[in-house]
């Protein structure tokens, strides 16, 4: 590809007719990784969704404002308990092959990521909500009942167990994509291995795929809104050093890059800076299954010496954002109105308290700490917050912790095998609900990846808000649920809002980051 | 005529971290075309330095050339710049140096390496330079040559490799040639064949030889001149009659007397001390310390150079008018203390060797024969002497005595105990070894004094440090080397004083059997006199028995009791040392004898000799039936069978047909 | 000699089966899974192991051991399971071309200038040459390769804009990442280089080279070189292996899309066909490097052609 | 004047030089090597910088300060501070007695094990070389990331979980090296007249070729050492390594990378140790391979 020509200069408007400058225009991204699986039923990882959601689309699409808006469906009806979900597909979608998209199409992806020989990791986004689909996916139930059917070539009907106010941005998912039966019978296991064994129906088709170089997609002529589509050709390079990527943005190679914290100083007062947040929160877990973690003023001791303001602003400096609760500040309340807004912040660190709690511990525990560790995956980022924890431990209590790094699978094993005292780790929200984060901490006990987390009440809250059909009822619900698993019982130790601080150039405009599930949305990219 | 090469007062010196060294401390020689001058002399005396100097291949870094000319046809050589004298090297000069074994490339063929100085200087095509090769090679009497071109170092001998040096160093038909013992390695056959050689190729282009060696010999067979050296300094010149017929230095008298002839018995001739120390120089006459003769004068005042004729000169006080005169008549070494060695005890036998054999196997699968089949008896206290042709497998037979090689085959009985491989150890102290190549056998990171006293630290044979190093101090004054060489390293020596540090280190353990391969091959006359009359000393007083590896037939002759000749990996004649010089048997054995030289140039200049024909063949496919009979002057069809090994007279075994 | 090689190469498969087996038991007690991720932490006990049912993960060791070998023996290496359903063999080869490429040239680079610096240094012992190479030789060992690579990236990259700046898509694009490969060889071979050649200068047949008048040059491309060649070799085979099978660190900071990258993310991933695959692959070029080595060994020296066998 | 006075017995049979060892012998050349005798200096300055170097500063190694997060090198701190506002000054030194500490390690390592294992293959021959170098191809075969991720499964990351990745591979250069040299040696004449002394193998190892193995060993070391200390770094960033707040060379260096675009000072210091420490163990060791080489000389 001739992608060393930068992007384009052009000032031309989006319209095809009659302008001065008629130059293919085209954005350079960057991706920080290889590409493990465009199969968009197995795929896991964020990287692929961000391909994914470009060059396929579902009933629904989020907007810039993470608001579904009907894509391949036109409409939808809900019934009134809000279980039974009616979608009209559009007229006139279509395969890049330029066979129509049909119900049937949803209907057959849907099964297949179901079904436990073709099933992915992410089954549960589907099987957690549809009538049937767990049985099924456990291979116990049989196909006809599961609650999808395709009344026409039109229709589509999915019945849900519990009344679910996410559900339409759950089918912006990449999970939910429709598949063409036809063509996955003629491409077999070769599906989604390169770019000719996909079939497309979003706004982009793939024309080049090498899975650790990247991908080049061009304008799908089929797509039913290519009016609405400004970008020609995207193409995105894998770049896994920062430093590099800074290099190709200077060099004019890339239109947008993330920048590393070591780096935002200097462009920190650019115009061609900015930051995000996503709905990824970290958070130290406690163990409550091991000394000294077990002892509840102790947590809260620990909850409470560290100040999420300095790791956000001074060590991290990268656009997230100190957390004093657990729940990303723009996840849907009711309305216009964000959960953050209605629930108000949990924790206040406060080192004196701090202090009190500790010796409070201390004397309920025989006078003497064990030696402590925490736990931290291998990445930078982990690693620096590790090393926050413990000089905020270390000045506040006065306590010496020392730190234990563990590559990200090993960080996750020895959470499983229950063997850590606590850990710095993180959860990024499937959907925009509170229910993504406060359904964790459920089980009897929860697993040990949650700390072993047990306590009745809390668990009653999230069930009782699973089938509350009332939204307010149901936000309170959950509002409370959070306070008791922060402030209560201390769970959790709030840090900080995974964001990210970007370079990107001034005539990229209407990039559209999601802030979970697939992230990237080039639909609306305008360059001028 | 101008002569075609002369040194004018040349010096040269080493900077070593021990000191200066002053090796060569102002010679002046002159070298006419077409003559041979050859330079005698103590070992470590410069001979080596001065011939390095000529074509200016001293060490860069530490010799430097203090003053002096060398003119060559009128050019001083000393002037010309780097290109130029590369010019010179090689083509008008060329040099054959002492080492064979390691002035060859291991990984060059030697083909290339013989033709490619020739290839540069006369820009031959690679056809030509093939043709010179072989040529050369048959020359020098290196059989197969389409074949040998092509091999590497390694697969040849010690005596092929001192042939291939030779090749090299004439193959653009120099104008000079200067031999560094060129035949120091060679065994007397074959020395004799290199000697008619290069005699034949002076008469054929009249190139001027300089010829350094020590061995008396040699010179008389081959020189027009003769220069003596010592302690850096030409002592005596003049034509070799006048030199060995009318000698006028007392070291030159004392280096004629040492040498042994075939009848010489008793204690040979030496001259007393050691060599002066050439860091220190002595100020007056350097040899005044050793001269029995020496003037009081000589402590004081290096004497001048006397003419005593046109052409022989001499740097002695002893001509000087005012001084005595001194008769000197060569005498006969017989004169001195004839001291019967005690008789052996004959039925003591302390070592036995029953059908020996040593094969090694070549990557090619083949079998090398090294030794095939050897049997003798070394008894307690004699000299057993082992001659043979290089490459007969005479070192391999005493290394493979010594347990450095696991024998193929046959047994080794010491004190009727025989050694196997787990009580090996139990011998390393009565027997040893006097290595033949003097500079590979010294680690070249050890000093002189660790080498001798290994031996002791392995058998903690000294108490404490002050014992260790007197031990070191009265071995290395056993050997004629000085106190402070002790603190020095192998490589700042000159080959004969190397070679009697691995003297010093074999005696140090105090053994019982010593198999001392080529022990004296790189020594002087006075020196080896001084040596073997030290062997002989020690097997006196120690009651020490020798395996004596050797080609120089006269010394062996003296010094053995017995004499074993081998040919080919096989014993062919073997009897008591007298015995076998009046009365050889077997063909090779009397080729052997006619070839010895003999320190006397009227004799030596119209003797003649058993020329044998070829070359050895080889160990890897030997002859059938008797191995000498490709070269036997009296081989017939009848040979093709193996001749018995018998006894045909008391003690007197050979293995010939026709006897 | 072909008797040799056929010993050697039964000798080489006996020595990949050992590192294969040894090298499935350690990968399997890695901690964690090939599909961890936070997500499937949710599920239950039970859910997983059904999940790795799926990929015969629940079976006793042993059994996945033997079908593993049994699939090996047929030639199929199996498929990625991180890059889903890609078969391993084909992603080793498509990652193999760019690392080779610039594995390649830096050795060809490294050994040529390494071994004419080396040679300089030896020859001009003790002079400014000598300094000039061992100071660029010490250079190149401690200044680590991620530093220096970025320095070239930073400056030919972006500020002169003589070079791409990274990524792989010309021929152009390969020579940053091949010079600051090459460094570190440049500079290990100029070491050991000019070590040997001090010995070998030194040496009797040197002079004896001297005295037939052949020029400084020829004597010591001639005969110096060959003799001093044999340690080279010796490290060769490490440094020939290290750099075709890619280097992480240049393989990211130039965003090239090789093997070494493929080999850590692997790992960490537990991505365990991939992991079996690559190990394979590297051992069986590494021993048979070390194959010709040895011949060369033979080549460069024919003495030991002699010892090899006594 | 011209009388007769004979022989004398020499004079020189007295040793005019106090005898020295090859040890004395080695240093008394090596002070001649001005190149070597600074090297010498500088290593020594910098090792006992690393020792008392922190306590010229006020803070300690892991002292945070969140309102100087990256402040440049200043009167306050000299080296500037991190991310996390600790003082490089004291970190650097802390730095690189950790990592001196480590590439001693390293080169002993390589010594005891590498040189061991060399020789024995070689000197041995036949069907143990054949077995130890099958033993080296199997070790070099796995994937050392497998066994490093495994480790800090068995021990915790630390030094000692450091070392033992590098007890598996570390030393292999070396023995394949050193193997090369002792077959080369073993047929030296010197060797064979040390074994009909009646030399132990051990003797002729130790005495004899490692001696003339020396300046390989040397220069080889002067690879093991960098090496050691970059795969140390290594480690430490793949979280293996040493643990916050713990520093090495390698880590600042690392870190420094992070940042070279606008703390550029966080990578130059622990880079100028790192390059004046190299070079000057390579000159120091070229000083010694020279000083013990009797055929050396300036
Ligand atoms: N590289 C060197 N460094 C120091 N001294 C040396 C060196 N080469 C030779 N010498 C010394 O110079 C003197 C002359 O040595 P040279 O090799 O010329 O002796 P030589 O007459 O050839 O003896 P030989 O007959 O034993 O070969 C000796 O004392 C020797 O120790
Ligand atoms: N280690 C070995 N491997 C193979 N062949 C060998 C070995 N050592 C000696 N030979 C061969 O064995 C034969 C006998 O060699 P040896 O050294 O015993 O002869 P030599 O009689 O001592 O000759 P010289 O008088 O030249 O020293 C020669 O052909 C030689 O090439
Ligand atoms: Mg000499
Ligand atoms: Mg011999």
């Amino acid at each position: 590809s001739d992608s060393g020509e930068t992007s384009t200069s052009g000032e031309g408007n989006t319209s095809d007719d009659a302008t001065t400058g008629n130059e293919e225009k085209v954005l350079n991204l960057s991706m920080e990784n290889d590409i493990p699986d465009l199969n968009q039923v197995t795929t896991t990882d964020g990287i692929s969704f961000d391909i994914l959601n470009n060059i396929m689309e579902g009933l629904y699409r989020l907007d810039a404002e993470n608001n579904p808006q009907p894509a391949m469906a036109e409409s939808v009806d809900i019934s009134d308990d809000k279980l039974t979900y009616t979608f009209h597909l559009r007229d006139g979608i279509k395969w890049s092959n330029g066979e129509d998209v049909t119900a049937h199409d949803f209907v057959y992806s849907w099964l297949r990521a179901l079904h436990p020989d073709t099933s992915g990791s992410y089954s549960f986004i589907l099987s957690d909500y549809i009538v049937g689909a767990e049985e099924y996916a456990n291979g116990e139930g049989a196909e006809e009942e599961v609650a999808i059917i395709a009344e026409d070539d039109k229709t589509l009907v999915v019945e849900i167990k519990e009344p679910t106010p996410y559900f339409l941005g759950l089918t912006a998912f990449a999970t939910y994509f429709p598949l063409n039966e036809d063509f996955m019978n003629e491409v077999g296991t070769q599906f989604a291995l390169n770019h000719e064994s996909i079939l497309y129906n979003g706004p982009f088709v793939l024309t080049e795929y090498d899975q650790a170089m990247g991908v080049t997609m061009v304008k799908n002529d089929q797509y039913w809104d290519i009016e609405n589509v400004d970008v020609d050709e995207v193409s995105m390079k894998v770049i896994k050093e920062k430093s590099t990527e800074l290099n190709l943005y200077e060099a004019g190679e890339l239109d947008r890059i993330t920048l590393s914290s070591n780096d935002v100083n200097e462009f920190k007062d650019s115009e061609e800076f900015g930051t995000e947040t996503e709905f990824t929160s970290w958070y130290l877990q406690f163990n409550l299954g091991k000394a000294p973690f077990d002892n509840e003023n102790i947590r809260k001791a620990f909850q409470l010496a560290v100040n999420p303001e300095i790791l956000a602003t001074n060590v991290l400096n990268n656009g997230s954002e100190p957390a004093y609760s657990l729940l990303p500040p723009d996840m849907q309340g009711i309305g216009d109105q964000s959960f953050r807004e209605i629930a108000g912040e949990v924790i206040e660190p406060d080192f004196d308290i701090a202090k009190e709690y500790l010796e409070k511990g201390l004397e309920e525990i025989g006078g003497e700490l064990p030696e402590i560790e925490i736990l931290t995956a291998d990445d930078t980022v982990a690693k620096d917050g590790a090393t926050f924890v413990q000089s905020q431990v270390k000045e506040n209590l006065g306590v010496d912790i020392s730190i234990v790094t563990k590559p990200y699978s090993g960080r996750l094993d020895a959470m499983r095998e229950d063997d850590f005292q606590f850990v710095i780790s993180k959860w990024g929200a499937d959907y925009n609900d509170a229910m993504t984060y406060l359904d964790l901490w459920v089980g009897d006990p929860a697993s040990a990846f949650r700390g072993n987390y047990h306590n009745p009440e809390y668990m009653d809250l999230v069930y009782q808000a699973k089938e509350e059909t009332d939204e307010q009822k149901r936000i309170e619900l959950l509002i409370e649920a959070e306070r008791i698993l922060l402030e209560e019982d201390a769970v959790l130790g709030p840090l900080y809002y995974q964001g990210s601080a970007y370079l990107q150039k001034t005539h990229i405009q209407n990039l559209v980051v999601h802030p979970y599930g697939a992230r990237l949305d080039l639909k609306y990219v305008t360059i001028n | 005529m101008a002569p075609l090469l002369s040194i004018k007062n040349l010096h040269v010196t080493f900077n070593t971290y021990a000191g200066k060294v002053y090796a060569v401390r102002g010679i002046d020689l002159t070298v006419e075309k077409g003559e041979t001058l050859a330079i005698v002399g103590e070992s470590g005396s410069g001979k080596s330095v001065s011939s390095k100097a000529i074509i200016g291949l001293l060490p860069k870094q530490s010799a430097s050339i203090e003053q002096g000319e060398v003119l060559f046809e009128g050019r001083d050589l000393l002037s010309l710049n780097k290109s130029e004298m590369q010019k010179i090297r090689g083509s008008e000069i060329a040099v054959i140096f002492q080492d064979p074994m390691t002035a060859l490339n291991p990984t060059m063929k030697v083909g290339k390496q013989v033709v490619e100085g020739a290839m540069k200087h006369q820009k031959l095509s690679k056809k030509e330079a093939h043709h010179l090769a072989i040529e050369l090679f048959e020359m020098v009497g290196i059989p197969n040559p389409e074949v040998r071109i092509n091999q590497y170092p390694h697969e040849f001998s010690g005596g092929m490799r001192q042939r291939v040096v030779i090749a090299m160093a004439l193959a653009s038909k120099p104008k000079l040639l200067i031999a560094d013992e060129p035949t120091t390695a060679l065994d007397v056959t074959i020395q004799a064949q290199i000697l008619d050689l290069l005699r034949d190729i002076q008469k054929k282009t009249g190139t001027s030889i300089i010829f350094i060696t020590h061995d008396l010999g040699v010179v008389a067979n081959i020189a027009d001149s003769v220069a003596v050296m010592y302690a850096g300094q030409i002592v005596e010149k003049g034509k070799v009659e006048e030199v060995f017929h009318n000698p006028v230095h007392p070291y030159n008298w004392g280096l004629l007397r040492s040498m042994p002839n075939m009848e010489t018995k008793g204690k040979l001739y030496s001259i007393p001390g050691s060599p002066p120390d050439l860091m220190n120089p002595p100020t007056g006459d350097a040899f005044a310390p050793r001269n029995e003769f020496a003037l009081s004068i000589d402590y004081e005042k290096a004497p001048p150079t006397y003419a005593v004729s046109e052409t022989h000169t001499a740097a002695t006080w002893l001509l000087h008018p005012k001084a005595p005169n001194i008769n000197y008549t060569k005498q006969s070494n017989d004169d001195l203390d004839e001291e019967e060695i005690s008789a052996v005890n004959m039925n003591d036998t302390l070592l036995k060797v029953s059908n020996l054999k040593k094969h090694f196997n070549l990557p090619s699968k083949q079998v090398l024969k090294a030794v095939d089949g050897v049997s003798l008896e070394i008894r307690k206290g004699e000299t057993l002497g082992l001659v043979g042709e290089s490459g007969c497998g005479k070192s391999t037979t005493g290394r493979t005595l010594l347990g450095l090689y696991e024998p193929t085959e046959g047994e080794i009985l010491y004190n009727n105990t025989p050694i196997k491989e787990g009580n090996k150890k139990d011998f390393s102290q009565k027997i040893q070894m006097i290595f033949q190549d003097p500079y590979a056998s010294l680690d070249p990171r050890k000093k002189v004094e660790d080498i001798i006293a290994e031996g002791l630290d392995i058998h903690g044979l000294a108490e404490n440090k002050q014992e260790r190093q007197e031990k070191v101090q009265r071995l290395l004054k056993v050997v004629g080397l000085q106190p402070d060489h002790a603190q020095r390293f192998p490589h700042e020596f000159s080959g004969g004083q190397r070679q009697r540090i691995g003297i010093a280190r074999a005696l140090a353990v105090e053994p019982e059997l010593i198999i001392a391969d080529e022990p004296i091959s790189a020594l002087d006359v006075s020196i080896q006199a001084q040596v073997v009359n030290l062997l002989k000393e020690l097997q006196k007083d120690r009651d020490l028995t020798y395996l004596f590896i050797a080609h120089d037939l006269s010394m062996v002759k003296y010094i053995s009791d017995r004499i074993g000749v081998m040919y080919l990996g096989a014993m062919v004649e073997l009897a008591e040392a007298d015995e076998l010089y009046k009365k050889p048997l077997h063909p090779y054995t009397q080729a052997l004898l006619s070839a010895v030289p003999v320190p006397d140039p009227k004799i030596e200049k119209t003797r003649e000799r058993i020329i044998l024909e070829g070359g050895l063949p080889s160990p890897v496919n030997p002859p059938q039936g008797c191995r000498f009979r490709t070269r036997c002057p009296l081989a017939t069809e009848k040979c093709a069978e193996i001749p018995q090994w018998r006894e045909v007279e008391k003690s007197h075994w050979v293995a010939c047909h026709y006897v | 000699m072909k008797k040799f090689i056929l010993v050697r190469l039964v000798n080489i498969l006996i020595t990949l089966f050992l590192i294969a087996t040894l090298t499935f038991f350690l990968m399997k007690t890695l901690p964690g899974s090939p599909f961890d991720e936070e997500k499937l932490m949710n599920l239950s006990e039970e859910l997983r192991m059904e999940f790795y049912a799926k990929y015969g993960l629940d079976e006793p060791l042993h059994i996945q051991y033997f079908k593993y070998m049994g699939d090996l023996v047929q030639g199929d290496l199996g498929l990625s399971y991180y890059y889903k359903e890609q078969p391993v063999s084909s992603l080793i080869m498509d990652r193999l071309a760019p690392s080779a490429l610039i594995g390649l040239q830096a050795v060809v680079l490294g050994l040529s200038i390494g071994i004419i610096l080396g040679m300089v240094a030896a020859f001009r012992h003790n002079t400014g040459w000598d300094y000039f190479t061992m100071i660029i030789a010490v250079l190149g060992v401690s200044v680590p390769n991620f530093v220096l690579a970025a320095f070239f990236q930073f400056y030919i990259g972006l500020k002169w804009g003589i070079l791409p700046v990274a990524y792989w898509e010309s021929y152009d694009h390969s020579i940053l990442p091949t010079i600051a490969l090459a460094v570190g060889v440049i500079a290990q071979i100029a070491r050991f280089m000019r070590n040997e050649m001090l010995e070998v200068l030194q040496q009797d047949y040197i002079i004896t080279a001297q005295s037939k008048g052949l020029g400084d040059w020829v004597v010591l491309i001639r005969h110096a070189i060959r003799n001093a060649m044999i340690p080279i070799v010796t490290i060769l085979g490490p440094v020939v292996v290290s750099l075709l099978t890619g280097s992480l660190v240049i393989e990211n900071i130039f965003s090239i899309p090789g093997i070494g990258s493929l080999f850590v993310d692997s790992i960490k991933m537990n991505d365990y066909t991939t992991i079996m695959g690559l190990t394979l692959f590297y051992s069986a070029f590494f021993i048979l490097t070390m194959l010709i080595v040895d011949i060369l060994y033979g080549i460069i020296d024919p003495r030991i052609r002699v010892h090899g066998k006594e | 004047m011209f009388e007769i006075v004979g022989r004398k017995e020499e004079e020189s049979e007295k040793i005019n030089k106090p005898i020295l060892s090859n040890w004395q012998d080695g240093w008394l050349r090596l002070k001649q090597n001005k190149a070597a005798v600074i090297s010498l200096v500088v290593i020594l300055l910098i090792v006992v910088l690393s020792f008392i170097g922190p306590y010229f500063s006020e803070y300690s190694y892991e002292q945070t300060n969140y309102e100087k997060v990256y402040s440049e090198p200043s009167g306050e701190h000299w080296l500037g501070t991190d991310k996390f506002g600790r003082d490089q000054w004291t970190r650097l030194w802390e730095g690189t007695r950790v990592s001196l500490y480590i590439a001693v390690l390293a080169a002993l390592l390589d010594i005891l094990i590498g040189i061991t294992y060399g020789a024995i293959s070689a000197w041995k021959g036949g069907k143990v070389d054949n077995i130890m170098q099958r033993i080296i191809e199997i070790l070099v075969g796995i994937p050392n990331l497998i066994i490093i991720i495994l480790l800090i499964m068995i021990m915790r990351p630390g030094i000692m979980t450091i070392m033992l990745a590098m007890v598996i591979t570390g030393w292999v250069n070396m023995a394949r090296l050193v193997r090369g040299q002792v077959f080369k040696l073993k047929t030296q004449e010197y060797v064979l007249a040390s074994r009909a002394l009646g030399a132990s193998t051990s003797r002729i190892i130790l005495g004899h070729m490692l001696p003339n193995t020396l300046g390989i060993i040397i220069i080889n070391l002067m690879f093991t050492i960098p090496s050691a200390i970059f795969t140390e770094a290594f480690l430490s960033f793949i979280g293996l390594g040493l643990q916050e707040p713990l520093a090495s060379l390698g880590v600042l260096i690392n870190d420094g990378f992070q940042s070279m675009r606008n703390q550029f000072y966080l990578l130059a210091y622990p880079a100028i140790v790192i390059v004046a420490l190299m070079v000057c163990f390579n000159m120091l060791a070229d000083g010694l391979r020279d000083a013990f080489d009797p055929r050396m000389r300036k």
